[in-house]
Protein backbone atom coordinates (compact mmCIF):
# COMPACT_ATOMS: atom_id res chain seq x y z
CA UNK A 1 0.00 0.00 0.00
CA UNK A 2 1.48 3.37 -1.00
CA UNK A 3 0.95 5.61 1.77
CA UNK A 4 1.93 9.32 1.43
CA UNK A 5 2.22 11.93 4.80
CA UNK A 6 2.03 15.62 4.14
CA UNK A 7 2.67 19.05 6.66
CA UNK A 8 3.40 18.33 10.13
CA UNK A 9 2.51 14.44 10.07
CA UNK A 10 5.83 14.09 7.45
CA UNK A 11 8.26 15.70 9.98
CA UNK A 12 6.97 13.79 12.57
CA UNK A 13 6.95 10.33 10.89
CA UNK A 14 9.84 11.99 9.03
CA UNK A 15 8.69 10.47 5.60
CA UNK A 16 6.23 12.07 2.77
CA UNK A 17 5.72 8.66 1.29
CA UNK A 18 6.55 4.86 1.47
CA UNK A 19 5.12 1.33 0.55
CA UNK A 20 4.70 -0.63 3.23
CA UNK A 21 2.73 -4.23 3.61
CA UNK A 22 -0.32 -3.84 5.31
CA UNK A 23 -1.43 -7.37 7.12
CA UNK A 24 -4.56 -8.38 5.18
CA UNK A 25 -7.21 -7.83 8.21
CA UNK A 26 -6.50 -4.03 8.03
CA UNK A 27 -10.00 -3.03 5.89
CA UNK A 28 -10.21 0.53 6.64
CA UNK A 29 -8.46 4.01 7.61
CA UNK A 30 -9.59 3.77 10.95
CA UNK A 31 -8.08 0.14 11.37
CA UNK A 32 -4.81 0.98 9.46
CA UNK A 33 -3.94 4.53 12.15
CA UNK A 34 -4.20 1.62 14.80
CA UNK A 35 -1.76 -0.58 13.23
CA UNK A 36 0.57 1.88 12.26
CA UNK A 37 0.22 3.60 15.69
CA UNK A 38 1.08 -0.11 17.03
CA UNK A 39 4.29 -0.68 15.07
CA UNK A 40 6.15 2.35 14.96
CA UNK A 41 6.30 5.34 17.70
CA UNK A 42 6.45 8.00 15.78
CA UNK A 43 3.18 7.07 13.63
CA UNK A 44 1.80 6.97 17.14
CA UNK A 45 3.00 10.23 17.94
CA UNK A 46 1.92 11.34 14.69
CA UNK A 47 -1.76 10.08 14.89
CA UNK A 48 -2.05 11.11 18.60
CA UNK A 49 -4.95 13.73 18.10
CA UNK A 50 -6.62 11.93 15.55
CA UNK A 51 -9.43 14.67 15.25
CA UNK A 52 -6.74 17.07 13.81
CA UNK A 53 -5.89 14.71 10.91
CA UNK A 54 -7.53 13.93 7.71
CA UNK A 55 -7.04 11.46 5.26
CA UNK A 56 -7.65 10.62 1.33
CA UNK A 57 -7.83 7.72 -0.29
CA UNK A 58 -6.54 7.94 -4.23
CA UNK A 59 -6.88 11.67 -3.78
CA UNK A 60 -9.93 11.88 -2.37
CA UNK A 61 -11.09 12.98 0.99
CA UNK A 62 -12.63 10.41 3.14
CA UNK A 63 -13.42 9.11 6.84
CA UNK A 64 -12.11 6.44 8.90
CA UNK A 65 -14.28 3.72 8.03
CA UNK A 66 -13.12 4.23 4.50
CA UNK A 67 -12.74 0.85 3.34
CA UNK A 68 -9.02 0.23 1.71
CA UNK A 69 -7.28 -2.15 -0.19
CA UNK A 70 -3.48 -2.87 -1.01
CA UNK A 71 -3.71 -0.96 -4.42
CA UNK A 72 -4.64 2.32 -2.62
CA UNK A 73 -2.42 5.63 -2.21
CA UNK A 74 -3.48 6.50 0.91
CA UNK A 75 -3.11 10.18 2.36
CA UNK A 76 -2.42 11.53 5.90
CA UNK A 77 -2.53 15.37 6.25
CA UNK A 78 -3.89 17.95 8.57
CA UNK A 79 -6.51 19.74 7.90
CA UNK A 80 -5.89 22.28 5.28
CA UNK A 81 -4.61 25.76 4.82
CA UNK A 82 -4.11 26.83 1.43
CA UNK A 83 -5.14 30.27 -0.76
CA UNK B 1 -11.19 25.90 -17.55
CA UNK B 2 -7.13 26.23 -16.51
CA UNK B 3 -5.75 24.84 -13.20
CA UNK B 4 -2.30 25.04 -12.46
CA UNK B 5 -0.71 23.81 -9.49
CA UNK B 6 3.42 24.53 -9.48
CA UNK B 7 6.33 26.12 -7.73
CA UNK B 8 7.14 28.45 -10.08
CA UNK B 9 6.16 32.18 -9.60
CA UNK B 10 3.16 33.65 -12.22
CA UNK B 11 2.78 37.48 -14.20
CA UNK B 12 -0.53 38.73 -13.30
CA UNK B 13 -0.05 40.34 -16.45
CA UNK B 14 0.53 36.96 -18.09
CA UNK B 15 -2.45 35.06 -16.58
CA UNK B 16 -4.44 37.68 -17.53
CA UNK B 17 -4.21 37.48 -21.22
CA UNK B 18 -4.02 33.43 -21.23
CA UNK B 19 -7.41 34.10 -19.99
CA UNK B 20 -8.43 36.53 -21.81
CA UNK B 21 -7.28 34.55 -24.86
CA UNK B 22 -9.30 32.00 -23.94
CA UNK B 23 -12.54 33.94 -23.40
CA UNK B 24 -13.56 36.84 -24.96
CA UNK B 25 -16.85 37.57 -24.36
CA UNK B 26 -17.48 38.13 -20.43
CA UNK B 27 -18.52 41.72 -19.43
CA UNK B 28 -17.29 41.35 -15.88
CA UNK B 29 -14.14 39.64 -14.94
CA UNK B 30 -13.01 39.14 -10.96
CA UNK B 31 -9.37 38.46 -10.05
CA UNK B 32 -8.22 38.14 -6.90
CA UNK B 33 -4.56 37.63 -5.79
CA UNK B 34 -3.77 36.21 -2.35
CA UNK B 35 0.38 36.93 -1.37
CA UNK B 36 2.34 36.33 1.61
CA UNK B 37 1.44 38.87 4.47
CA UNK B 38 5.12 40.29 5.22
CA UNK B 39 4.28 39.48 9.24
CA UNK B 40 6.79 41.09 11.58
CA UNK B 41 10.14 38.71 11.46
CA UNK B 42 8.42 36.23 8.67
CA UNK B 43 11.59 34.75 6.95
CA UNK B 44 9.28 33.43 4.50
CA UNK B 45 6.46 30.81 4.01
CA UNK B 46 6.19 27.11 3.02
CA UNK B 47 3.48 25.57 1.25
CA UNK B 48 2.93 22.18 1.09
CA UNK B 49 0.92 20.26 -1.15
CA UNK B 50 -0.95 17.01 -2.51
CA UNK B 51 -0.71 18.20 -5.96
CA UNK B 52 -2.19 15.00 -7.71
CA UNK B 53 -5.32 15.76 -5.01
CA UNK B 54 -4.94 19.43 -5.46
CA UNK B 55 -5.45 19.03 -9.06
CA UNK B 56 -8.72 17.13 -9.15
CA UNK B 57 -10.52 19.05 -5.91
CA UNK B 58 -9.95 22.01 -7.37
CA UNK B 59 -11.32 20.94 -11.25
CA UNK B 60 -13.96 19.75 -8.81
CA UNK B 61 -14.44 22.87 -7.07
CA UNK B 62 -14.11 25.03 -10.58
CA UNK B 63 -16.91 22.49 -11.95
CA UNK B 64 -19.29 23.21 -9.02
CA UNK B 65 -19.07 27.24 -9.43
CA UNK B 66 -19.72 26.77 -12.86
CA UNK B 67 -23.13 24.63 -11.99
CA UNK B 68 -23.86 27.28 -9.41
CA UNK B 69 -23.12 30.50 -11.66
CA UNK B 70 -22.84 31.59 -15.34
CA UNK B 71 -19.11 31.20 -16.26
CA UNK B 72 -17.35 32.19 -19.35
CA UNK B 73 -13.75 31.28 -18.03
CA UNK B 74 -11.70 30.09 -14.96
CA UNK B 75 -8.25 30.39 -14.26
CA UNK B 76 -7.15 29.06 -11.11
CA UNK B 77 -3.36 29.53 -10.13
CA UNK B 78 -1.71 27.91 -7.05
CA UNK B 79 2.11 28.11 -5.54
CA UNK B 80 3.71 25.77 -3.39
CA UNK B 81 7.39 25.38 -1.87
CA UNK B 82 9.15 28.55 -0.07
CA UNK B 83 7.66 31.64 -0.97
CA UNK B 84 9.24 34.80 0.75
CA UNK B 85 7.14 37.92 1.97
CA UNK B 86 4.77 39.64 -1.19
CA UNK B 87 5.34 36.77 -3.26
CA UNK B 88 2.55 35.51 -4.89
CA UNK B 89 0.66 32.46 -3.63
CA UNK B 90 -2.51 32.17 -5.48
CA UNK B 91 -4.83 33.53 -8.46
CA UNK B 92 -8.52 33.11 -9.16
CA UNK B 93 -9.68 34.54 -12.39
CA UNK B 94 -13.72 34.64 -13.14
CA UNK B 95 -15.27 35.74 -16.15
CA UNK B 96 -18.62 35.47 -16.55
CA UNK B 97 -21.60 38.46 -18.41
CA UNK B 98 -22.62 39.58 -14.91
CA UNK B 99 -20.29 40.63 -12.31
CA UNK B 100 -22.42 39.18 -9.30
CA UNK B 101 -21.69 35.61 -10.90
CA UNK B 102 -17.74 35.98 -11.57
CA UNK B 103 -17.48 38.16 -7.79
CA UNK B 104 -20.02 35.33 -6.06
CA UNK B 105 -17.82 32.44 -7.98
CA UNK B 106 -14.48 33.95 -7.20
CA UNK B 107 -15.14 34.39 -3.33
CA UNK B 108 -16.15 30.65 -3.28
CA UNK B 109 -13.38 29.14 -5.17
CA UNK B 110 -11.31 30.94 -2.74
CA UNK B 111 -13.00 30.18 0.24
CA UNK B 112 -12.59 26.23 -0.75
CA UNK B 113 -8.86 27.14 -1.88
CA UNK B 114 -8.67 28.15 2.15
CA UNK B 115 -10.06 25.47 4.40
CA UNK B 116 -10.74 22.62 1.68
CA UNK B 117 -7.62 22.24 -1.06
CA UNK B 118 -4.68 20.21 0.06
CA UNK B 119 -2.21 22.55 0.84
CA UNK B 120 -0.76 23.02 4.06
CA UNK B 121 1.40 26.53 4.88
CA UNK B 122 4.17 27.14 7.07
CA UNK B 123 5.53 30.35 8.56
CA UNK B 124 9.28 29.99 9.06
CA UNK B 125 10.44 32.88 11.58
CA UNK B 126 14.75 33.10 12.78
CA UNK B 127 13.99 31.74 15.66
CA UNK B 128 10.94 29.50 15.33
CA UNK B 129 8.71 27.81 12.83
CA UNK B 130 4.65 27.69 13.03
CA UNK B 131 2.22 25.42 10.90
CA UNK B 132 -0.35 27.39 10.19
CA UNK B 133 -3.52 26.28 11.89
CA UNK B 134 -7.18 26.44 9.97
CA UNK B 135 -9.33 28.99 10.93
CA UNK B 136 -12.76 28.44 12.51
CA UNK B 137 -13.72 31.67 10.38
CA UNK B 138 -12.63 30.26 7.03
CA UNK B 139 -14.40 26.99 7.80
CA UNK B 140 -17.25 28.69 8.53
CA UNK B 141 -17.32 30.80 5.18
CA UNK B 142 -17.26 27.93 3.05
CA UNK B 143 -19.82 26.16 4.89
CA UNK B 144 -22.33 29.22 4.39
CA UNK B 145 -21.99 28.60 0.07
CA UNK B 146 -23.50 24.94 1.28
CA UNK B 147 -26.92 26.38 2.15
CA UNK B 148 -26.40 28.64 -0.78
CA UNK C 1 -6.78 56.04 -3.33
CA UNK C 2 -6.72 56.70 -7.08
CA UNK C 3 -10.02 58.08 -8.64
CA UNK C 4 -10.13 58.24 -12.57
CA UNK C 5 -12.78 59.53 -14.99
CA UNK C 6 -11.52 59.39 -18.19
CA UNK C 7 -12.29 58.94 -22.15
CA UNK C 8 -8.81 56.78 -22.72
CA UNK C 9 -8.51 53.30 -22.64
CA UNK C 10 -6.89 51.87 -19.90
CA UNK C 11 -4.06 49.06 -19.54
CA UNK C 12 -5.24 46.52 -16.62
CA UNK C 13 -1.49 45.49 -16.37
CA UNK C 14 0.06 49.07 -15.98
CA UNK C 15 -3.08 49.45 -13.52
CA UNK C 16 -2.13 46.93 -11.79
CA UNK C 17 1.40 48.02 -11.06
CA UNK C 18 0.48 51.64 -10.17
CA UNK C 19 -1.55 49.83 -7.59
CA UNK C 20 1.22 47.88 -6.36
CA UNK C 21 4.08 50.99 -6.78
CA UNK C 22 1.55 52.95 -4.17
CA UNK C 23 0.75 49.64 -1.70
CA UNK C 24 3.14 47.05 -1.79
CA UNK C 25 1.89 45.20 2.24
CA UNK C 26 -1.29 43.72 1.62
CA UNK C 27 -1.58 39.78 1.46
CA UNK C 28 -5.12 40.43 -0.88
CA UNK C 29 -6.15 42.14 -3.93
CA UNK C 30 -8.98 42.18 -5.54
CA UNK C 31 -9.81 43.47 -8.95
CA UNK C 32 -13.15 43.84 -10.99
CA UNK C 33 -12.89 44.52 -14.62
CA UNK C 34 -16.01 45.63 -15.89
CA UNK C 35 -16.64 45.54 -20.13
CA UNK C 36 -18.77 46.61 -22.78
CA UNK C 37 -21.12 43.06 -22.84
CA UNK C 38 -20.78 41.90 -26.63
CA UNK C 39 -24.51 41.61 -26.71
CA UNK C 40 -26.17 40.73 -30.46
CA UNK C 41 -25.92 43.98 -32.78
CA UNK C 42 -24.58 46.09 -30.15
CA UNK C 43 -22.51 48.83 -32.36
CA UNK C 44 -21.09 50.52 -29.60
CA UNK C 45 -22.15 51.89 -26.02
CA UNK C 46 -22.28 55.24 -25.31
CA UNK C 47 -21.42 56.30 -21.50
CA UNK C 48 -22.57 59.96 -20.69
CA UNK C 49 -20.89 61.80 -17.30
CA UNK C 50 -21.48 64.26 -15.15
CA UNK C 51 -17.43 64.23 -14.25
CA UNK C 52 -16.90 66.39 -11.27
CA UNK C 53 -19.94 65.11 -9.37
CA UNK C 54 -18.75 61.80 -10.13
CA UNK C 55 -15.08 62.27 -9.34
CA UNK C 56 -16.59 63.29 -5.55
CA UNK C 57 -19.39 60.67 -5.36
CA UNK C 58 -16.65 58.12 -6.07
CA UNK C 59 -14.12 59.75 -3.24
CA UNK C 60 -17.35 59.39 -0.94
CA UNK C 61 -17.78 55.91 -1.36
CA UNK C 62 -14.05 54.85 -1.22
CA UNK C 63 -13.40 56.81 1.72
CA UNK C 64 -16.90 55.04 3.40
CA UNK C 65 -15.35 51.56 1.70
CA UNK C 66 -11.84 52.63 3.85
CA UNK C 67 -14.20 52.62 7.28
CA UNK C 68 -16.37 49.62 6.75
CA UNK C 69 -13.13 47.68 5.82
CA UNK C 70 -9.60 47.48 6.38
CA UNK C 71 -7.90 48.40 3.28
CA UNK C 72 -4.56 49.66 2.65
CA UNK C 73 -5.46 50.70 -1.04
CA UNK C 74 -8.27 51.49 -3.78
CA UNK C 75 -7.97 52.22 -6.87
CA UNK C 76 -10.80 53.01 -9.28
CA UNK C 77 -11.07 53.80 -13.21
CA UNK C 78 -14.09 54.67 -15.08
CA UNK C 79 -14.42 55.47 -18.37
CA UNK C 80 -16.82 57.43 -20.34
CA UNK C 81 -17.29 58.61 -24.15
CA UNK C 82 -17.98 56.27 -26.88
CA UNK C 83 -16.77 52.15 -26.22
CA UNK C 84 -16.84 49.34 -28.59
CA UNK C 85 -18.01 45.99 -27.21
CA UNK C 86 -14.88 43.90 -25.57
CA UNK C 87 -13.72 47.60 -24.49
CA UNK C 88 -13.00 48.23 -20.84
CA UNK C 89 -15.31 50.69 -18.74
CA UNK C 90 -14.74 49.88 -15.06
CA UNK C 91 -11.83 49.06 -12.98
CA UNK C 92 -11.74 48.77 -9.09
CA UNK C 93 -8.94 47.66 -6.87
CA UNK C 94 -8.89 46.48 -3.76
CA UNK C 95 -5.94 45.92 -1.56
CA UNK C 96 -6.16 44.61 2.19
CA UNK C 97 -4.32 41.92 4.40
CA UNK C 98 -7.39 39.93 3.86
CA UNK C 99 -9.03 38.19 1.11
CA UNK C 100 -12.62 38.88 2.93
CA UNK C 101 -12.37 42.65 3.65
CA UNK C 102 -10.61 43.18 0.02
CA UNK C 103 -13.56 40.97 -1.94
CA UNK C 104 -16.48 42.58 0.35
CA UNK C 105 -15.15 46.49 -0.68
CA UNK C 106 -14.58 45.63 -4.51
CA UNK C 107 -17.99 44.28 -4.54
CA UNK C 108 -19.52 47.45 -2.54
CA UNK C 109 -17.85 49.53 -4.84
CA UNK C 110 -18.92 48.47 -7.61
CA UNK C 111 -22.69 48.09 -6.46
CA UNK C 112 -22.19 52.12 -5.83
CA UNK C 113 -21.11 52.40 -9.17
CA UNK C 114 -23.69 50.70 -11.07
CA UNK C 115 -26.83 52.42 -9.37
CA UNK C 116 -25.24 56.22 -7.78
CA UNK C 117 -22.27 57.23 -9.91
CA UNK C 118 -23.42 59.98 -11.90
CA UNK C 119 -22.90 57.81 -15.58
CA UNK C 120 -25.33 56.90 -17.76
CA UNK C 121 -25.28 53.91 -20.61
CA UNK C 122 -26.51 54.48 -24.11
CA UNK C 123 -26.52 51.33 -26.53
CA UNK C 124 -26.47 51.87 -30.34
CA UNK C 125 -27.54 49.44 -32.41
CA UNK C 126 -27.59 49.81 -36.34
CA UNK C 127 -31.23 50.22 -36.65
CA UNK C 128 -32.00 52.03 -32.92
CA UNK C 129 -30.43 53.73 -29.79
CA UNK C 130 -31.90 52.60 -26.18
CA UNK C 131 -30.42 54.29 -22.87
CA UNK C 132 -30.02 51.49 -20.38
CA UNK C 133 -32.68 51.89 -17.37
CA UNK C 134 -31.84 51.19 -14.07
CA UNK C 135 -32.35 47.42 -12.55
CA UNK C 136 -34.16 47.19 -9.79
CA UNK C 137 -31.38 44.54 -9.09
CA UNK C 138 -28.74 46.51 -8.49
CA UNK C 139 -30.72 49.03 -6.71
CA UNK C 140 -31.42 46.30 -4.41
CA UNK C 141 -27.73 45.20 -3.91
CA UNK C 142 -27.28 48.54 -3.45
CA UNK C 143 -29.37 48.63 -0.33
CA UNK C 144 -28.34 45.76 1.08
CA UNK C 145 -25.45 47.48 2.34
CA UNK C 146 -27.11 50.05 4.15
CA UNK C 147 -27.95 47.27 6.96
CA UNK C 148 -24.37 45.84 6.53
CA UNK D 1 -27.66 79.56 -12.37
CA UNK D 2 -25.86 77.35 -14.10
CA UNK D 3 -27.98 74.17 -15.28
CA UNK D 4 -26.72 71.12 -16.65
CA UNK D 5 -28.31 67.51 -18.13
CA UNK D 6 -27.37 64.66 -19.31
CA UNK D 7 -28.30 61.66 -20.57
CA UNK D 8 -31.91 61.54 -21.85
CA UNK D 9 -32.90 64.91 -20.63
CA UNK D 10 -30.00 66.13 -22.30
CA UNK D 11 -31.31 65.16 -25.50
CA UNK D 12 -34.85 66.39 -24.75
CA UNK D 13 -33.83 70.00 -24.10
CA UNK D 14 -30.99 69.70 -27.08
CA UNK D 15 -28.45 71.16 -24.39
CA UNK D 16 -25.62 69.94 -21.77
CA UNK D 17 -25.77 73.32 -20.17
CA UNK D 18 -26.60 76.80 -19.89
CA UNK D 19 -26.73 79.55 -17.76
CA UNK D 20 -30.05 81.50 -16.95
CA UNK D 21 -31.47 84.23 -14.85
CA UNK D 22 -33.78 82.30 -12.46
CA UNK D 23 -36.86 84.71 -10.79
CA UNK D 24 -35.68 85.24 -7.20
CA UNK D 25 -38.81 83.64 -6.12
CA UNK D 26 -37.64 80.07 -7.23
CA UNK D 27 -36.54 78.76 -3.78
CA UNK D 28 -36.20 75.30 -4.65
CA UNK D 29 -35.80 72.35 -7.24
CA UNK D 30 -39.30 71.82 -7.36
CA UNK D 31 -39.67 75.86 -7.83
CA UNK D 32 -37.16 75.26 -10.74
CA UNK D 33 -38.25 72.31 -12.52
CA UNK D 34 -42.03 73.98 -12.52
CA UNK D 35 -40.84 77.26 -13.55
CA UNK D 36 -38.37 76.00 -16.49
CA UNK D 37 -41.14 73.47 -17.78
CA UNK D 38 -43.63 76.65 -18.01
CA UNK D 39 -41.34 78.67 -20.36
CA UNK D 40 -40.54 75.98 -22.69
CA UNK D 41 -42.30 72.79 -24.03
CA UNK D 42 -38.88 70.82 -24.28
CA UNK D 43 -38.55 71.11 -20.72
CA UNK D 44 -41.89 70.28 -19.72
CA UNK D 45 -41.30 66.89 -21.85
CA UNK D 46 -37.71 66.52 -20.35
CA UNK D 47 -39.20 66.94 -16.90
CA UNK D 48 -42.52 65.03 -17.76
CA UNK D 49 -41.85 61.67 -15.74
CA UNK D 50 -40.27 64.18 -12.58
CA UNK D 51 -40.26 60.21 -10.42
CA UNK D 52 -37.33 59.61 -13.16
CA UNK D 53 -35.60 62.51 -12.55
CA UNK D 54 -32.64 62.96 -9.85
CA UNK D 55 -30.86 65.96 -9.32
CA UNK D 56 -27.52 67.52 -7.59
CA UNK D 57 -26.68 70.48 -6.47
CA UNK D 58 -23.11 71.60 -7.26
CA UNK D 59 -22.62 68.31 -7.28
CA UNK D 60 -24.09 66.64 -4.25
CA UNK D 61 -27.96 64.60 -5.12
CA UNK D 62 -30.18 66.37 -3.23
CA UNK D 63 -34.41 66.19 -2.91
CA UNK D 64 -36.64 68.16 -4.42
CA UNK D 65 -37.06 70.52 -1.31
CA UNK D 66 -33.17 71.57 -1.60
CA UNK D 67 -32.82 75.25 -1.64
CA UNK D 68 -31.00 76.37 -4.60
CA UNK D 69 -29.56 80.35 -5.11
CA UNK D 70 -27.87 81.83 -7.84
CA UNK D 71 -24.44 80.54 -7.53
CA UNK D 72 -25.38 77.08 -7.64
CA UNK D 73 -24.74 74.45 -10.01
CA UNK D 74 -28.08 72.68 -10.80
CA UNK D 75 -28.29 69.08 -12.79
CA UNK D 76 -30.71 67.11 -13.89
CA UNK D 77 -30.32 63.57 -15.19
CA UNK D 78 -31.54 59.99 -14.99
CA UNK D 79 -31.06 57.82 -12.53
CA UNK D 80 -27.65 56.09 -12.89
CA UNK D 81 -26.32 53.50 -15.22
CA UNK D 82 -22.91 53.24 -14.29
CA UNK D 83 -20.27 50.30 -13.52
Amino acid sequence: MKLKYFAWIAEIIDKREESLEIPSEINTIGQLIDYLSSIDEAYKKAFEKRKNIKFAVNQVLVNENELISKADEVAFFPPMTGG
Amino acid sequence: MDINIKKDDFEITEEIEIFNQNSSDHGAVSIFIGKVRPENGLKSMEIDCYPEMAQKEIKNIAEIACSKWTLNNIRIVHRYGSLKPNENIVLVITGSSHRSDSMSANEFIMDFLKSSAPFWKKEIYSDKEIWVEQKESDLRKLYQWESF
